[in-house]
């Protein structure tokens, strides 16, 4: 009954030049965000190799989309970024929607401008809470999730369930929104601010907040585009890149609001950029409310839950389990145009790509995730390497990685 | 610059490589040879008036049930973009299935590095002068690559590790005190709830 | 008979002692859960009042494991190292006048003694479980505690230059009944010392590196369990109070209060104590935590200098007004 | 613990109850009222090891947050499973993730706890491919099963209420250590 | 938009810590504000009308049996094939009939797909969500289980079953003629076109 985690090598071993040695932080660690492994060399707490691995989270999204139809897959999407699964659910509809051909009504453009917002709060709240937990403010975290919990109520009367939504539908959207819906987000909205200004009151100016984040995990705007990082990473290294302004999708470009960027490129930088969306995130909400137009929800021409396509099939007598007569009507070839595509939506965490190839098929030939948190974790060594063990706690934190999306 | 016509550039500078340009919903697809496939890339990152210099995305693609002219059994996708021109472009490097391999994008950006760790740990493209060509998904000695059409969705044999973590299991049952459930292979199949789907 | 008198003397201080030490855990419970708009224990018992027992008769009844590889003896005697120094600190601390067990005329090193002997429980802890988490934090809190006893040792000669002496019950005597007289008015400087390195010593936010949780699990007690982490438990929050009362006595004036309660002569000792406690309990639930070299530059570069400080002010001070 | 060892002491004194099985007579007037103690402090202070695994790690701690708040029922997550009573695991095992589980479970000293949350943990749920295990149970001894996807907040309390509910039944399970 | 950072603190504020005495004061405030938890077992949360919970069979009032008629589209929908029906066609009328109708909800993802798609209301996921238990057997649920759901589903809903209507057994916004009419469901105002909530800014104009 030893500690396996932390067994290789007993106590600090001399090899020549200093006393190294390693430390394996994880898949069970209370900072690494989930099951992330980190391998550490060190020489007294001073990171000289930093090792991520990941996959201890693998689910084999890939090939168990490749074995539903695209209406199916779209409950994967919920498991992918667990904390924003709505702006996970909206990107995946908007790349099948692409793929497909099918426009959106107007009206479910909005709906989900507006629930894409809401958990870009949920999100970032949720950053803001295990950043500043990680960096021992025990109690940001709480405050934080107090806010969080009226945002899934929201979810929940939206869509009937806290964490997992399926609510976008390929076309539009499941249900629209009530009275008591929007009446209790524009009371959240307004008076979200004011909760903004707490947390800030606690570590904003801080200066151990400060002295743990300014000039911490430094990332040069060249730096940043060559890892590949994409979202409030990115945009605290001072590069302007947000798709919801590069290619627009639902209703952005309908809405205004701006960028924060800041140049940088530290823990500090990010921190604040992302509690500047939080703001941003709002105005939007408020004018997506303002806005809202009648109308349908759900595109016409929007495929069946069941079937590829409308139409109708039989199912013989006896037959217990999944329909043979759906799975021959999947294999025809005829019902989806051929061709790839790739399609990135701006989710909180920066850049999800879906490309997906269609042979025609109901189901799709390949489905791929670019997900953000799998380049973000790769861009830890870069990040960590020279810094102390605290700091690649705060580095991991500020990365703001999702394991469920990494490892897909 | 659209798409179509940085693709045709590509095909004026490298007309040997280039083997097709497909267009879909006006995403623009560069199918290419392998062999040079990094001064590809190279050019599109460094040219003035194409510039892209956002790797957006890799993955590779088994094309055993898919037909089409010019493909070979696997494929790797490259999707580019360009930050300050907002143009895209995807280039599809075909790989043969007997030497599945190519060429490291990693020293024009070093974030391509787990993504082509990701396509060889999933579709078994290994990728020449990568610094670190080893699975990331799966555990090291995990046989077979899930992606491939002809791996089944369960899987074939058992990873070896767990198996050993099963035997561990049934050895240690008899030291522990609990009286929850613990399924053994034996007593999962008389449960109903298991084996139906 | 005069053996017999101190034996139950001890005992019932320890009693009392260790009751404080499980509703100190209640009562942090309590607070931080309340200044987290939650309500911290609820349901073992009233309010949650009986839940400290409950945690108590968990860590009795549970399992005690040692590491295969770990250092069998030390591994054991670790946290007894702790518990037994914390404890005998409690024996020179005057409660209220005459309340004391051992009125010995080097009280205040005493306490530096002991104190320092209980970090050899956590460096040995850290050492004897072979793990690399508890190796750092082991590591952590020897380096901590040897920067911070240096500066709070240098705090405290202030207010040994005003008292004249280092037994705790004439400290409290010189400064008298009147509230001017406490000796955090002219040691305001020592006083800042002071607080910030008992923080330290005591591992608290924002100086709890040793057990950082989210950085090394548990620090140096994460291979202990049941009765072995309970240990640690208790020696941290005697450690507290223990810290707690030096202040007390040191810049507060002891048990001495705007008036006397003659039932309970200790009462505003308590009180002071308790005080420092919320104070404790109140950082922990505000504060992010420091860097290890940052805690560090501040023990050296700033505590130590402002201490050294405060010496040459209070001698000069000495001098000329005699 | 040590009473049951001085019981088998005194040979004349035993009777037989079940086959091997011994005791004192009357000494269930002494160990009853200790058992109902000790199952009260175990079911007042059952302290969780943070296992997060996926999406359920999320509403493990919304319940632990200020709304659902579990410090009321005495839990508190502790970091190091040396000191946990109970693993919640909470989302998706994969394979390469199982002999981890196993062996922070080993890890846990008695008497410990397994709560599965959420459909992934219980049965696989929706990932039945081959990269997840089917069912915690394969590897660790589940107690409580509490079904959802995630399960919300009061569910998972209403699995935890059950365990103590189980603790409180339990029968002398503390003499049977070591 | 470049970000904007506050001041840089002065040193009167270093030395009397002014920004952590803010934090302080902020969190002392907080310990005497009213605590938000809900005391779970006392108080249990407000479901919000149409929550993915338990799965059940709506006992049909007339027959006393399940409305199923082994349309096999929940089957077909469900994604992780949770769910299995047998069923025979009857010789005489040529209609289905039920055998046995299996959840393994332990498996289920409680998307909702399979009630949306039900024609005919059949099956559907209540608001009851405390059903943990000791072993897997209890949560996989049959037939009469499902239809046992419904009734305590019913008996915790009280009068108001008869006029309850979860969401997600109409879907909202969907044009009537869209849907089979066993949906076609009587529904509060604002869940028609005519009644949706839309802006402030689209109503002036109007």
């Amino acid at each position: 009954m030893t500690r396996p985690i932390t067994k290789t090598v007993n106590v600090p071993v001399a090899d020549g030049d200093g006393e190294r040695y390693t430390l394996k932080m994880g898949p069970q660690h209370p900072a690494t965000h989930g099951v992330l492994r980190v391998d550490l060399e060190l020489d007294g707490e001073t990171i000289i190799k930093c090792s991520p691995h990941v996959g201890y989270l693998h689910r084999g999204f890939d090939k168990i989309a490749e074995n539903r139809t695209y209406a199916q897959s779209l409950i994967l999407t919920d498991r992918l970024d667990y904390i924003a699964a709505m702006a996970n659910n909206v990107g995946y509809c908007v790349a099948v929607e692409k793929l497909l051909g099918i426009s959106v009504p107007l009206r479910a453009k909005y709906i989900r401008t507006i629930v894409c917002e809401m958990s870009r709060i949920a999100s970032h709240l949720l950053w803001l809470a295990t950043h500043a937990l990680d960096i021992g403010a025990m109690t940001v975290f709480l405050y934080c999730f107090r806010e969080r919990e009226v945002l899934l109520d929201l979810f929940e009367e939206l869509c009937g369930a806290r964490l997992t939504f399926s609510y976008p539908r390929i076309g539009g959207v499941r249900q629209d929104v009530t009275k008591n819906f929007v009446d209790v987000l524009q009371r959240f909205v307004a008076d979200f601010p004011m909760h903004i200004e707490e947390y800030e009151t606690l570590i904003d100016t801080n200066r151990i907040w400060l002295k743990r984040t300014v000039g911490i995990g430094v990332l040069s705007a060249s730096e940043a585009l060559e890892l590949g990082l994409t979202g409030a990473c990115l945009r605290g290294s001072g590069v302007d890149y947000d798709i919801r302004k590069h290619r627009p999708y639902d209703a952005y470009d309908l809405v205004d609001f701006e960028v924060p960027i800041s140049d940088d490129g530290d823990i500090y930088a990010r921190y604040r950029c992302r509690m500047e969306e939080l703001h941003q995130s709002g105005r939007i909400i408020q004018q997506c409310i303002d806005q809202l137009p009648p109308g349908s929800i759900i595109s016409e021409d929007a495929p069946d839950l069941v079937m590829p396509l409308h139409g109708q099939r039989k199912v013989e007598a006896g037959s217990s389990s999944y329909g043979t007569g759906l799975i021959r009507l999947l294999e025809e070839k005829e019902h989806f145009p051929v061709g790839d595509i790739y399609v990135s939506t701006e989710v909180p965490k920066g850049e999800l790509g879906f490309y997906f190839i269609s042979d025609g098929s109901g189901r799709p030939y390949r489905m791929h995730m670019r997900s953000p948190s799998f380049i973000h974790i790769s861009a830890l060594p870069a990040l960590a390497e020279g810094s102390m063990i605290a700091d690649l706690i705060a580095n991991i934190g500020t990365l703001d990685v999702v394991l469920g999306e990494c490892d897909r | 610059m659209e798409s179509m016509e940085i693709a045709e550039k590509l095909q004026d500078h490298f007309s040997e490589e280039v083997l097709d340009i497909c267009d879909f919903h006006g995403q623009v697809g560069v199918v290419v040879k392998r062999e040079r496939i990094v001064d590809i890339l190279r050019w599109l990152r460094d040219s003035p008036e194409i510039k892209m210099d956002h790797f957006m995305d890799l993955c590779g693609v088994d094309n055993k049930k898919r037909q089409g002219k010019n493909l070979l059994r696997l494929e790797v996708v490259y999707n580019l973009y360009s930050i300050p021109l907002r143009h895209s472009i995807r280039i599809r490097a075909q790989v043969p299935e007997n030497d599945a391999s190519i060429d490291t994008s990693t020293d024009l950006w070093c974030g391509a590095s787990w993504h082509e760790r990701e396509c060889y740990d999933l579709m078994g493209i290994s990728f020449n002068d990568h610094p670190n060509m080893r699975r990331v998904l799966l555990p090291d000695d995990w046989s077979g690559h899930p992606l491939r059409k002809e791996y089944p969705l369960k899987g074939r044999e058992e990873w070896s590790g767990l198996e050993k973590l099963k035997h561990k299991v049934v050895k240690l049952q008899e030291f522990g005190l609990s009286d929850g459930t613990l399924r053994t292979k034996a007593e999962r199949s008389q449960t109903k709830g298991n084996e139906k789907s | 008979m005069h053996v017999l008198i101190i034996l139950i003397e001890i005992l019932v201080l320890f009693a009392v002692i260790m009751l404080h030490v499980a509703y100190a855990t209640y009562f942090e419970r309590k607070i931080i859960g309340h200044m987290q708009v939650r309500m911290g224990p609820m349901r073992i018992g009233w309010h949650g009042l009986l839940q400290p027992i409950a945690d108590g008769i968990k860590s009795f009844f549970k399992e005690d494991i040692v590491p295969e590889q770990a250092d069998v003896v030390t591994f054991r005697a670790a946290p007894i190292i702790c518990l037994t120094a914390m404890l005998t600190s409690l024996a020179v601390l005057p409660f209220a006048k005459g309340w004391v067990l051992a009125n010995i005329n080097i009280g205040l090193l005493f306490l530096f003694a002991m104190s320092s002997l209980s970090s050899y429980g956590v460096i040995l802890a850290g050492w004897a479980s072979n793990s690399k988490y508890t190796f750092l934090g082991g590591l952590r809190s020897m380096a901590q505690v040897i920067s911070y006893e240096v500066a709070m040792g240098l705090s405290l000669v202030g207010v040994m230059m005003l008292s004249g002496t280092l037994n705790l019950t004439k400290i409290v005597e010189v400064q008298g009944g009147s509230f001017g007289g406490m000796y955090i008015f002219p040691q305001i400087i020592a006083f800042f010392v002071f607080f910030i390195a008992m923080l330290a010593e005591t591992n608290r936010v924002p100086f709890d590196l040793p057990e950082a949780e989210t950085e090394l699990v548990s620090g140096y007690a994460t291979e202990y369990s049941g009765m072995r982490y309970a240990i640690f438990f208790m020696a941290e929050y005697i450690g507290m109070m223990v810290m707690a009362s030096i202040g007390t006595i040191c810049f507060l004036g002891g048990w001495n209060g705007p008036f006397e309660v003659t039932i309970f002569p200790p009462f505003w000792f308590v009180v002071k104590v308790y005080a420092f406690m919320f104070v404790f309990i109140w950082i922990r639930a505000t504060l992010p935590r420091y860097r290890y070299d940052q805690l560090m530059t501040i023990g050296w570069k700033l505590l130590i200098p402002l201490a050294l400080g405060n010496i040459v002010l209070t001698g000069f001070i000495k001098a000329f007004t005699g | 613990m040590g009473e049951i060892k001085e019981s088998e002491i005194q040979e004349p004194a035993l009777i037989e109850i079940a086959d091997g099985v011994k005791k004192i007579p009357g000494i269930n007037a002494v160990l009853g009222p200790l058992n109902m103690l000790v199952n009260w402090g175990r079911a007042g202070s059952i302290w969780p090891m943070t296992f997060g695994l996926a999406c359920c790690a999320i509403e493990m701690m919304d319940t632990g947050a200020s709304t659902n708040d579990l410090d009321r029922f005495g839990i508190i997550f502790r970091a190091s499973p040396r000191q946990a009573d109970l693993m919640i695991v909470a989302g998706t095992l994969s394979k390469k993730m199982a002999p981890l589980l196993r062996r922070v479970y080993d890890q846990m000293p008695e008497p410990r706890y397994v709560l599965a949350m959420g459909s992934c943990a219980c049965s696989g749920g929706v990932f039945n491919s081959y990269a997840v295990t089917q069912g915690v149970d394969t590897i660790v001894p589940v107690d409580v099963y509490v079904p959802g996807c995630p399960p919300r907040p009061a569910a998972l309390m209403q699995g935890l209420i059950k365990m103590q509910e189980k603790i409180l039944q339990e029968q002398y399970r503390w003499s049977l250590w070591r | 938009m470049k970000i904007q950072y506050k001041p840089k603190r002065n040193l009167l504020q270093t030395i009397l810590h002014s920004e952590i005495m803010q934090g302080m004061a902020f969190t002392l405030r907080m310990l005497f504000s009213k605590p938000i938890t809900r005391q779970y077992p006392q108080e249990k949360p407000d479901i919000k009308l149409g929550f993915r919970g338990q799965h059940a069979l709506v006992r049909d009032e007339e027959t006393g049996q399940s409305k199923c008629v082994a349309c096999m589209r929940c089957v077909t929908v469900c994604p992780s094939r949770c769910i299995h029906i047998r069923f025979h066609e009857d010789e005489d009328t040529g209609s289905r009939v039920v055998d046995s109708y299996d959840i393994e909800a332990l498996r289920c993802v409680y998307c909702g797909f399979c009630v949306e798609v039900c024609p005919v209301n059949a099956v559907v996921l209540t608001e009851m969500y405390e059903y943990a238990a000791y072993d897997r057997e209890s949560i996989f649920f049959n037939q009469e289980r499902l239809l046992a759901n419904w009734d305590a589903f019913a008996e915790m809903k009280g009068a108001a079953i008869k006029n309850y209507v979860n969401p997600f057994w109409r879907p909202r916004g969907i044009p009537e003629s869209r849907l089979p009419a066993a949906k076609r469901l009587d529904v509060p105002e604002e869940w028609t076109i005519e009644g949706q909530v839309v802006g402030n800014l689209v109503k002036r104009e109007q």
